[in-house]
């Protein structure tokens, strides 16, 4: 039902989408975060994602499965990557698949909202002139 | 007693270390922690927000430390 | 911008997010309708998709244009499948990118949404015992 | 005057024909075409809905048909 996955290697949207579809579902939603070229203007040069690992994983786990009791979903696949990504590389890819779109519409947003908010995995913006942990202040 | 502390992010940067024991006494609670980590490194009050995990959960302010505990640091997150 | 595609040939999900996919993009939200192996605990064998050509084509492109507009996204692409479908293939594949990813989320749903209620295409449901024009009748 | 009418899903399974000419008096309306086709082919009533398209645009039952239109019925769509 669930497969997730914290990785230093380049992920795999298509990957992703085999996993979750299978003959019951009518839909697959897939969100594929990548790596901006600029912040606030400012061109970016690469990306490090560093992870609390056995954590991000275990939060990662615990977002799909709460995303399986709210929504009437099949099956999700969460994949996040680590280290250094360069413009345009995919950071995390979700795939979700359901009976009905709007739940895999749903349940997507619902993974890449609490990802964002409480698994444990840290962006560095490397930028021409220095580097900067990104949301690190106010 | 001693619980194993870990920096990620802003935080490590700041600590200069992922690793380091802490010492702390008895029945102290995250909240205690916290306090004396603001003292020993100023810096981490800038930040606009660090959460504590203790042995990969978070945890409240008013949870209580164990010898041998492993707590993390979490700076603002921003995976994705 | 757009690449709008009406195709008897399968559809290909890594072609779409490739396509919208840029440097300046921080999100790719995509949506892959899949044929479903039952409706209402009936078994479906497979179904038929038969399309009005041109005005599919042009009506798939003014959704498209409509969500660019309504949207800050980047780029979309929207290709339909037609003809004969096994269980489990893509009917649809929607791909849109965006700097941020609630207005990708958003306009992928729309153009989905939309597709739905204005392109004329038209699924037939083939089972053991007979084949039904989808939604026909009231 | 002579329109092409083009029929699809259902309405073609109903009309018999995917392409078919049908003389219509000049300033004929959407809505007059609509009519003539009911009292010939009555099943076309019991469907959800028959949409027109004139010359592959959604058209309103007031839209005055010419000669050579070419006029989709549009039974429900399900694409997707």
């Amino acid at each position: 039902m669930l497969e997730i996955i914290l990785t230093d290697s380049p992920l795999n949207s298509q990957h992703c989408t085999d996993f979750v579809a299978n003959d019951a579902s009518g839909g697959i939603a897939i969100f594929v975060g990548t790596v901006r070229n600029a912040t606030k203007d400012k061109p970016v040069l690469r990306l490090e994602f560093e992870a609390y690992e056995p954590m991000a994983l275990a939060e990662m786990q615990k977002i799909a499965e709460q995303a399986l009791t709210l929504f009437s979903v099949q099956k999700i696949a969460l994949h996040h990557r680590t280290g250094i990504l360069q413009i345009g590389e995919a950071a995390v890819i979700i795939a979700v698949s359901a009976p009905h779109r709007a739940a895999a519409f749903d349940a997507c947003r619902y993974c890449i909202d609490k990802l964002k908010e409480t698994v444990p995995i840290w962006k560095k913006e490397i930028f021409e002139d220095g580097e900067v942990w990104v949301a690190a202040h106010p | 007693m001693k619980i194993n502390l870990l920096s990620f992010g802003v935080a490590k940067d700041i600590i200069g270390h992922r690793f380091m024991d802490w010492e702390l006494p008895e029945g102290a609670t995250v909240a205690d922690l916290r306090t004396q980590l603001i003292e020993r490194f100023p810096r981490l009050e800038a930040l606009a927000s660090v959460r504590m995990a203790v042995n990969s959960e978070y945890a409240h302010e008013e949870h209580l430390l164990e010898a041998n505990d492993e707590v993390a640091l979490i700076p603002p997150v921003s995976g994705g």
